[in-house]
């Protein structure tokens, strides 16, 4: 037994869903009979009260440190049982679910004994990732320093307000610290806004002279480092000077520019123009006289969602034309295809103020022409004609200059794209995600000024909250993160380039190094960053590799030689299961489930501990091409399945024998004939041969993925990186990277087998001994043979004039 | 709180002591003139809707220009809802008492001219008792206000709700002092308990032992705890809470924050149906005053004792009648009720110990803290003392507002103060206790009105609708009428009330079309009983009452129906047709012109005919003959 | 600990404890619909209805809400019981009779065929709210709720829009006890970009 | 001129923001738009700290509050028990043929809403219909049919007092 893992088991009956399906008798027999379970007991029940409390009775008596219910769906059970179990300090991670109802109990027609047998192997499997799970321990986030609100946006006063009506400290960097120009320059990036002036005035007011607030007026961000509670930004200044400011957190609030639409609009800024414009003109001389007309011309820019924007400004706009110089004739113009987006008050006024909203056929494009602009009319196909003195169209909308700049310093950049949209979707509810909680304003998606205070209030807010919990004592950093193990990082900062969530950062050590350091309140835990690092540097903590390749091994060891395994991603493949399980539908009982959060997550050398350790066949059930909720970890998975595929091709094995395949979660009869088809390719080539001489080069095929940092560097190199839009082997030189990367697999290899050689029997050999042993190409051997000697893996001398090698 | 602009009539005076407000009462006596000229113009709910506002306005306009004239100026005060309503816009005129019915805006000028600076009676605007057909001139000698007895709505329809001058002067906040100066809250809650207060919002629970419980509650569980007023007053043809929230708001604010000293409680909720706009205004308007006078808020009356409270107005859910929505909505949130397993003197508003009594059952807490349980308890029978106020609604003569001592015959309180239905024939049926209560039959009439004794009959009390049916109310369409009502309310969380009711609803279509049988009778009534059983909530559990009383007291209607495929009342339109009886029909055209169908066809001054094949059946020829010639068979 | 009887069995309970828990611990079956270990019960189905007794007193309550005391009175399947369950499972049969979970529950309760018809014979859901409650208690988000109320109560995502909160999990689809949630569910999270489907 | 961005900040700031005030702050919403948008309710939401579905729950459980623009003008019938019995689902049937809308809805060209009430607390004077808080005592088809052709010449009156070019 392990000295410091205390397993206790706890199967559950659930009524008369698994204990007459499974022979729990047997089962708790055999699972009690295992040398790292501490404590096996069968219950009715184990989720509801009687049975928690025996559970939690029995981890007292016992002392156990792990816990393991196998019963049903972990998504939805884990979290009962870790809220009941954390008073003994069992915390995420120590506790485990093995899913016997759906995953066993009903989906074949094996008998209760057999389906007893197989539980018995997913449990030994938990068993032994919990045994090697080294938790670590709880820890508070701590936040230290104000509260730093970057970027020049207009939502800067209403998130600054809103600290100091939270009364949280704050520095608000601004170009500008007189409300009267702010207010001058607003129209540039919110036109039509007018009334709304007085009130945004107030809000700039309060943001400005708030006791909590500091201003740093002029300055620009050079620079950021450092993680969540802990920031350091560089701001220079117009000399160029830098200065230093640490920051607890940030709030990012950023505008988009309002650029001229393409040529052919006939824009001349003076009498055809954008709204910015109008409200330039309508400040420097008046209102306008004359006819005024408003092309809705958003469909025309391409940009047709936000038409509704550009109109309902525009219209305030207009309304303001009419009410101060009645004698001006304002004309909306708008695609039909929009609907006009007034309330009924609103086209009360309308009326009111007699503002002509005419629709037009949005199949033919407006022509502007001297005084005039040709339409379609939708009703009669008549081509009209409009007169105007002033015609404004809809801008096009999009982020340039320095608001690009400030969001590239603060990693807002995910993807090439007018807008800092297209984030990564959230996994984890608690996350404090960067786009949630730190961006603000229309460089996100174009919004009105309204909207724009309302997220900057709403950031606000929400960092605010993160501050009180961690004053509170309730901020917690995740239990399952990214860590850096600095002995091991060289800073090849290959993690840093896959990484989805701005997680992992850069941090100046001394002598120049980088080693990357992780933010744990941004990391999402997905972990494909992990499985990516070439040196087994980045560790996902409580869900390491180490505790996967455990129960990888555990399983396949276990595994009967027509039986295999199949990884489960938690977003697709394991939903998939868990629901095919619940509706009753049967698949072949020879593959054995392993959930997994991610296929990303799982490191090549957990797929080949399968195939070395015994199972004859691994599939990997992903989610659907693109829908991954990490960084691409479908993606990886690819990657490292077919480097996998051609090992074992080079170890003379079918390549059939591990897979990648994908499932929807709301289609789990697809999930069942992804099953089947699969194990009907494994019995069809039937158990892998397993001669020492076979088992040899698996070993070997192993140690390579695991070891060979060459190897794993040009995997991970290789892998899709956030913001590419292709997948992997749709690459424009795809054959010719794949040609590469296999003649450098197969060298690698080769090596790797002559060194297992080495390793295993007490050399020195000639190249006659080692071709003899490898059945290989003699000149390839001895190439390999002179590559090992140049790098120093080997040494040679000369016996009976003949070169012979052995470890140096 | 939150409203803007509630002006105090007279600069206030915070009152440090009962003395202070005595003496405060005593000085308003004195100001005022007993004998002065007052028009008293009803401002309730009922009247504002026939026009009583330009009513007032016309007197200010009238009383401006004729000013000079009148040897006093006289005031002009707007009540509350003073019970008549089928004949408002009201007006009285004091001293003298004078009772003016059905007053318009062009009867200003006369009733000034004639009564005010003539001091003459304008007889066609005074009420004329049906039967002897004599002119009544006040108020108290109108049958409909005889037999009443006024404790609830002592001040309603006399005071100005706006004022709480008005308020004082009547004896209000007397009882409040009384009870902070004299009482321990322990006191308070025996002599609520000795009174044999009811709670008068549905199932009659006692008042005293709710607080009681509370009480016990608070000693297990602590503070804090809250007092609820449920003036979310949601049945149907039901307007008794909203008459003394409008008429007399500071009695219910006075019972609440005399509860909330007997409880101890800190916070206090007022819940008021959203539909009622103009009683949210006069309890802010009433709170804001007490407020300002002291009697309300930190440290009431320099006792000690502080207690403030806020007003929820709701947004149109009639399930928040119910305890558990009601405090789920205070919360914010969709108000599904919970589970009432644990009482909500225990656990109710944020978990805590919370008493929740209805607007009117507030509003008896004064009386009977000021005048003594054993006052209170001698009015009404035992086991239900006091009085009640009824909404007298439907085929009745004198629809309107009623407060009579508990357990009245029936008969006495529709046919004596309700005046008998219109055509002179006897009542059909008496629906009480709106959705959840019951049909009463004419031969049941003389059951005496108070709790046990509804129930008995089938029924129960409800917050006190009584809607009086007659021979040409189909009681299946009545029955149809709750249930589909209810399926529109239901909050729909639990699988008995959701389903349930849509289903008996379309089996009562069924029979509406005439369609069914007695299988179909006795399965309505087995799934009654279901849902009576399996509802979470009594708004589930109850809405069958309609159905089961019907079908317990009209079965043969029932099979009029199913089996005859006739609806004897005439109003289930598949089972009726229109016809113009040529005898009566002028041929004057009206309703042809407003047929929305054009299927009356005929010539000028000549008989019409309506085609039965294209008739909507929507009642509107009937509507609209003023010769009575369209006949439904 | 606390003793009572169930079906006139003797049964032991803690403090804390529902009838459900304690009967199910005595392997005594009471049938549940919206009842779900993972989240906190909401006691709207009615099909767990006990009749609890005293004398001639006796009530229906909820078993998976009703909260264990010495001395009760418990009965599973009395005449009352029966009524409340047949009629919930005719209804359920109408309302839901694309189903096949509901009536392989109801068959099992001995009710095969409803009085009533179907309003439409593609429905699944009957509202249970077991899909909102685990999005709001075990994944934390509350993506969907339910909205409306009474006969129009359903399950949705504001604005009958797929929402961006939905982290697409499945979590409620799992749950689901009729399997009515597959069908609303890509009209939450939205069409996935692939349908693999069309491989098939 | 009224902005719905100035309105609306300073509906949402009458408030704490705390959960319970929700319902306060759509019934505000409610009164000055005639609806709750969905930014305006994603705004409330933010405000007093509850997920956007607890809003749209809350927003579509209680009666008194829309999600759709509402008519200019608004007829509310109600059908109270008095009102029922005297005809009042009659006056809707009515009003649903001339105006071509089922109840709850709005006319297309955005003039009139109509809505059903439960009572208004009227019930002597029933039936009770109520167009523009103006209440029509004893109503009938043909009172109402007068009042809304009222309403359709002062509002193309308006139209004409600005007209223009």
């Amino acid at each position: 037994m392990s000295a410091y893992a205390k397993t206790g088991v706890f199967l559950c009956k659930c009524g008369d869903k698994i204990a007459p399906f499974i022979n729990l008798e047997q089962l708790e027999k055999s699972v009690g009979a295992e040398p790292d379970v501490a404590h096996c007991a069968t219950m009715a029940f184990a989720c509801l009260k009687p049975g928690l409390e025996q559970i939690t009775q029995i981890a007292v008596d016992k002392q156990l440190n792990r816990v393991i219910v196998a019963g049903c769906e972990n998504r939805l059970m884990l979290s009962k049982f870790e809220e009941h179990l954390r008073p003994l300090e069992l915390l995420k991670g120590q506790i485990d679910m093995v899913n016997l109802r759906g995953h066993v109990a009903t989906v074949s027609d094996l008998d209760a004994e057999q389906k007893a047998t197989k539980s018995a192997k997913l449990i030994a499997a938990a068993v032994a990732e919990m045994t090697a799970l080294r938790p670590s321990s709880l820890t508070r986030a701590r936040l230290q320093g104000p509260v730093v609100i970057v970027g020049n946006g207009i939502a800067s006063f209403s998130a600054a307000a809103e600290m100091a009506r939270q009364k949280i400290d704050y520095r608000l960097a601004v170009e500008s610290a007189d409300p009267g120009l702010i207010i001058e320059r607003i129209h540039e990036t919110y036109p039509g806004e007018q009334s709304y002036h007085p009130r945004l005035q107030k809000s700039i007011q309060e943001a400005l002279q708030s006791p909590h607030g500091k201003l740093l007026v002029g300055r620009k961000l050079a620079m950021l480092s450092g993680v969540t509670g802990d920031y350091t930004l560089t701001f220079s200044d117009d000399q160029g000077a830098h200065e230093k400011f640490t920051a607890g957190a940030i709030i990012a609030c950023l505008d988009a520019q309002f650029t001229r639409p393409k040529p052919g609009f006939g824009h001349d800024g003076k009498t055809v123009m954008i709204p910015s414009e109008m409200e330039s003109l309508i400040l420097r001389s008046g209102p306008p006289k004359g006819t005024v007309v408003f092309w809705i011309s958003d469909y025309e820019n391409g940009q047709p969602e936000f038409a509704a924007l550009s109109a309902k400004s525009a219209w305030q706009m207009a309304a303001h034309i009419r009410q101060t110089s009645p004698a001006a004739t304002v004309i909306m113009l708008y695609n039909q295809q929009m609907e006009v987006p007034l309330t009924a008050a609103e086209r009360a006024m309308n009326r009111k103020l007699n503002l002509l909203w005419i629709p037009y056929d949005g199949a033919m494009r407006p022509t502007v022409q001297d005084g005039f602009l040709t339409f379609c009319n939708l009703s009669d196909h008549v081509e009209h004609e409009l007169r105007w003195n002033h015609l404004v169209l809809s801008p096009e909308r999009m982020i340039t200059g320095e608001t690009l700049r400030v969001a590239r310093i603060l990693g807002l950049v995910h993807k090439e794209g007018r807008f800092l949209t297209g984030h990564h979707a959230r996994v984890r509810p608690e996350m404090v995600g960067r786009e949630e909680t730190y961006l603000a304003g229309s460089a996100r998606l174009p919004c009105s000024l309204a909207d724009a205070l309302a997220q900057g209030r709403r950031a606000a807010a929400k960092t605010a909250e993160m501050f009180r919990k961690a004053n509170a004592g309730e901020l917690f950093v995740p239990r399952i993160v990214c860590v850096v193990d600095p002995e091991k990082c060289i800073g090849c900062g290959q993690c840093q380039e896959l990484c989805d969530c701005g997680g992992i950062g850069v941090e100046e050590g001394p002598g120049g190094g980088l080693p990357r350091i992780v933010d744990p309140m941004v990391c999402t835990g997905g972990g494909t960053c992990a499985a990516a690092c070439p040196y087994h540097a980045l560790v996902l903590q409580n869900n390491s590799n180490d505790q996967r390749e455990a129960r990888v091994a555990a399983l396949a060891r276990r595994l009967g030689p027509d039986e295999s395994m199949a990884f489960v991603c938690g977003w697709g493949g394991l939903p998939a299961a868990d629901i095919a399980g619940k509706q009753g539908l049967k698949y072949d009982p020879r593959i054995h489930l392993l959930s997994v959060p991610c296929v990303g997550q799982i490191d090549a050398c957990a797929m080949a501990r399968a195939l070395k350790e015994g199972a004859s066949g691994l599939v990997l059930v992903g989610c659907l091409p693109e829908t991954c909720h990490h960084s691409y970890g479908l993606d990886h998975a690819w990657a490292r399945v077919n480097t996998i595929k051609k090992l074992l091709s080079l170890s003379g094995f079918q390549r059939e024998r591990i897979a990648l395949a994908h499932a929807d979660l709301n289609r789990p009869e697809d999930f069942v004939r992804t099953v089947d088809s699969f194990t009907r390719t494994i019995a069809a080539m039937g158990p892998m041969v397993r001669t020492p001489e076979d088992q040899a080069k698996v070993d070997a095929l192993y140690d390579l993925i695991k070891h060979n940092t060459r190897v794993r560097h040009l995997l991970s190199a290789g892998l899709r990186r956030p913001g590419e839009d292709t997948y992997q082997g749709d690459q424009r030189h795809a054959l010719d990277y794949d040609r590469d990367f296999s003649a450098v697999l197969a060298e690698e290899f080769l090596q790797q087998r002559l060194l297992q050689v080495f390793r295993a029997a007490k050399g020195p050999f000639n190249l006659d001994e080692l071709t003899g042993r490898l059945h290989e190409d003699p000149n390839q051997v001895a190439t390999c043979l002179w590559e090992m000697v140049q790098n120093g893996q080997i040494g040679f001398t000369h016996k009976n004039h003949e070169a012979v090698y052995a470890l140096s | 709180m939150h409203n803007s602009a509630i002006a105090v009539k007279t600069e206030p005076v915070r009152l440090q002591s009962a003395e202070e407000l005595n003496a405060l009462r005593d000085r308003i006596i004195a100001e005022r003139d007993p004998q002065r000229l007052e028009v008293v113009v009803c401002h309730g709910t009922g009247c504002l809707a026939s026009g009583s506002a330009k009513v007032s306005q016309a007197f200010r306009d009238a009383l401006e220009t004729a000013g000079i004239q009148a040897k006093v100026m006289p005031g002009i005060k707007t009540t509350g809802c003073h019970g008549l309503c089928s004949r408002g816009p009201l007006v009285v005129i004091r001293p003298q008492g004078l009772f003016y019915q059905r007053v318009q805006p062009k009867d200003v000028a006369e009733i000034v001219q004639r009564t005010l600076i003539e001091g003459q009676a304008v007889d066609r605007l005074l009420y004329r008792n049906p039967d002897t057909g004599d002119l009544v001139f006040t108020q108290d000698d109108i049958p409909f206000y005889k037999l009443q007895e006024r404790v609830v709505l002592r001040n309603v329809g006399k005071i100005d709700p706006t004022d709480i001058s008005d308020t004082i002067e009547a004896g209000g906040y007397q009882a409040l002092a009384k009870a902070l100066t004299t009482m321990t809250p322990e006191q308070v809650v025996a002599e609520i308990e000795k009174s044999g207060l009811r709670g008068r919002g549905g199932a009659g629970f006692s008042t005293g032992r709710k607080w009681r419980s509370a009480l016990s509650a608070i000693k297990k569980k602590g503070r804090p705890v809250y007092v609820v007023v449920n003036g979310d007053e949601g049945d149907p043809g039901a307007f008794m809470d909203c008459a003394v929230m409008e008429g007399d708001p500071h009695a219910v604010l006075e019972g609440l924050i005399i509860g909330a000293y007997a409880l101890g409680a800190e916070n206090g909720y007022l819940y008021v149906r959203a539909e009622y706009p103009l009683a949210i205004r006069h309890l802010e308007i009433a709170m804001a005053q007490a407020r300002a006078y002291g009697l309300l808020g930190e440290n009431i009356l320099n006792s000690g004792f502080s207690f403030d409270a806020r007003i929820n107005r709701g947004a149109g859910a009639f399930v928040c009648g119910e305890s558990t929505a009601l405090f789920t909505s205070i919360e914010g949130k969709p108000g599904n009720p919970r589970p009432k397993y644990i009482r909500s003197v225990e656990e109710g508003l944020w978990g805590r110990p919370t008493v929740l009594n209805n607007v009117e059952t507030w509003a008896n807490v004064p009386p009977i803290i000021a005048r003594g349980a054993d006052w209170y308890n001698q009015i009404g029978v035992p086991h239900s003392t006091g009085t009640k106020v009824f909404s007298l609604v439907g085929k009745v003569n004198n629809v309107g507002l009623v407060e009579v001592p508990m357990g009245l015959p029936l008969s006495t309180l529709v046919e004596k103060i309700g005046g008998g239905v219109p055509n002179g024939k006897p009542f059909k049926a008496v629906q009480t206790g709106g959705p959840s209560g019951g049909c009463i039959p004419y031969h049941l009439k003389d059951t005496p009105v108070d709790y046990d004794s509804l129930v008995a009959a089938g029924s129960m009390m409800g917050s006190g609708g009584m809607i009086v049916m007659d021979d040409s109310d189909c009681v299946v369409d009545v029955a149809r009428y709750f249930l589909h009502f209810l399926e529109e309310e239901s909050c729909g969380k639990c699988l008995p009330c959701r389903l349930g009711l849509t289903r008996m609803r379309e089996i009562l279509d069924s029979f509406s079309k005439g369609v069914g049988s007695e299988q179909d009778i006795a399965d309505l009534t087995s799934l009654a009983q279901a849902i009576q059983d399996g509802a979470l909530c009594a708004l589930g559990a109850s809405a069958p009452n309609p159905v089961l009383t019907t079908i317990r007291y009209f079965k043969e209607e029932y099979l009029a129906h199913v089996q005859d495929h006739r609806c004897p009342a005439g109003v289930c339109k598949d089972l009726i047709t229109y016809a113009i009886d040529p005898a009566l029909c002028t041929g004057c055209m009206t309703c042809a012109r407003q047929c929305p169908v054009q299927c009356i066809s005929g010539k000028k001054k000549q008989p019409h005919v309506i085609d039965a094949e294209k008739c909507l059946r929507c009642g509107i020829c009937k509507e609209s003959c003023k010769f009575g010639a369209v006949l439904i068979s | 600990m606390i003793t009572f009887k169930i079906n006139d069995q003797e049964v032991s309970a803690r403090p804390g404890w529902t009838v459900l828990e304690t009967a199910r611990e005595h392997d005594i079956d009471i049938p549940t619909l919206c009842f779900h270990p993972a989240v906190s019960a909401s006691g709207a189905c009615r099909l767990c209805m006990v009749e609890l007794r005293e004398g001639s007193w006796s009530k229906l309550v909820a078993s998976c809400i009703y909260p264990v005391a010495e001395g009760l009175q418990v009965f599973t399947e009395t005449e009352r019981v029966r009524n409340v369950r047949r009629w919930v499972f005719e209804m359920l049969l109408a309302a839901c009779p694309a189903s096949p979970e509901i009536a392989r529950m109801a068959a099992k309760h001995g009710v095969t065929s409803t009085r009533f018809e179907s309003h439409d014979p593609e429905q699944t859901c009957m509202v249970c709210g077991l899909c909102a409650r685990v999005c709001e208690e075990v994944v934390g988000l509350s993506a969907i709720a339910t909205v409306d109320r009474g006969v129009h109560k359903r399950v949705g995502a504001p604005f009958a829009k797929p929402t961006d909160v939905c982290v697409a999990c499945g979590s409620c689809v799992t749950i689901c006890p009729t399997g009515a949630m597959q069908s609303i569910f890509d009209s939450i999270r939205g069409v996935p970009a692939t349908n693999l489907t069309q491989l098939g | 001129m009224e902005n719905f961005g100035v309105q609306i900040d300073e509906i949402i700031e009458r408030y704490p923001d705390k959960p319970e005030y929700l319902i306060f702050l759509l019934q505000d919403i409610q009164s000055s738009y005639g609806y709750i948008s969905p930014e305006a309710m994603q705004l409330a939401c933010d405000r007093t700290g509850v997920p956007l579905t607890q809003g749209y729950s809350v927003a579509t459980f209680y009666q008194s509050f829309r999600l759709d623009p509402s008519g200019e003008h608004e007829i509310r019938v109600c059908l109270g028990t008095a009102c029922h019995l005297k005809g009042g689902q009659r006056l809707v049937e009515d009003l649903e043929r001339r105006l071509n809308i089922k109840a709850g809805e709005t006319t297309a060209d955005m003039r009139y809403t109509l809505n059903t009430v439960n009572c208004v607390g009227a019930c002597a004077l029933s039936p009770v219909a109520i167009i523009d808080d103006e209440y029509h005592p004893n109503a009938t088809a043909r009172k109402l049919e007068k009042r809304l052709n009222a309403l359709d010449q002062t509002d193309a009156a308006d139209e004409k007092e600005a007209g223009h070019a």
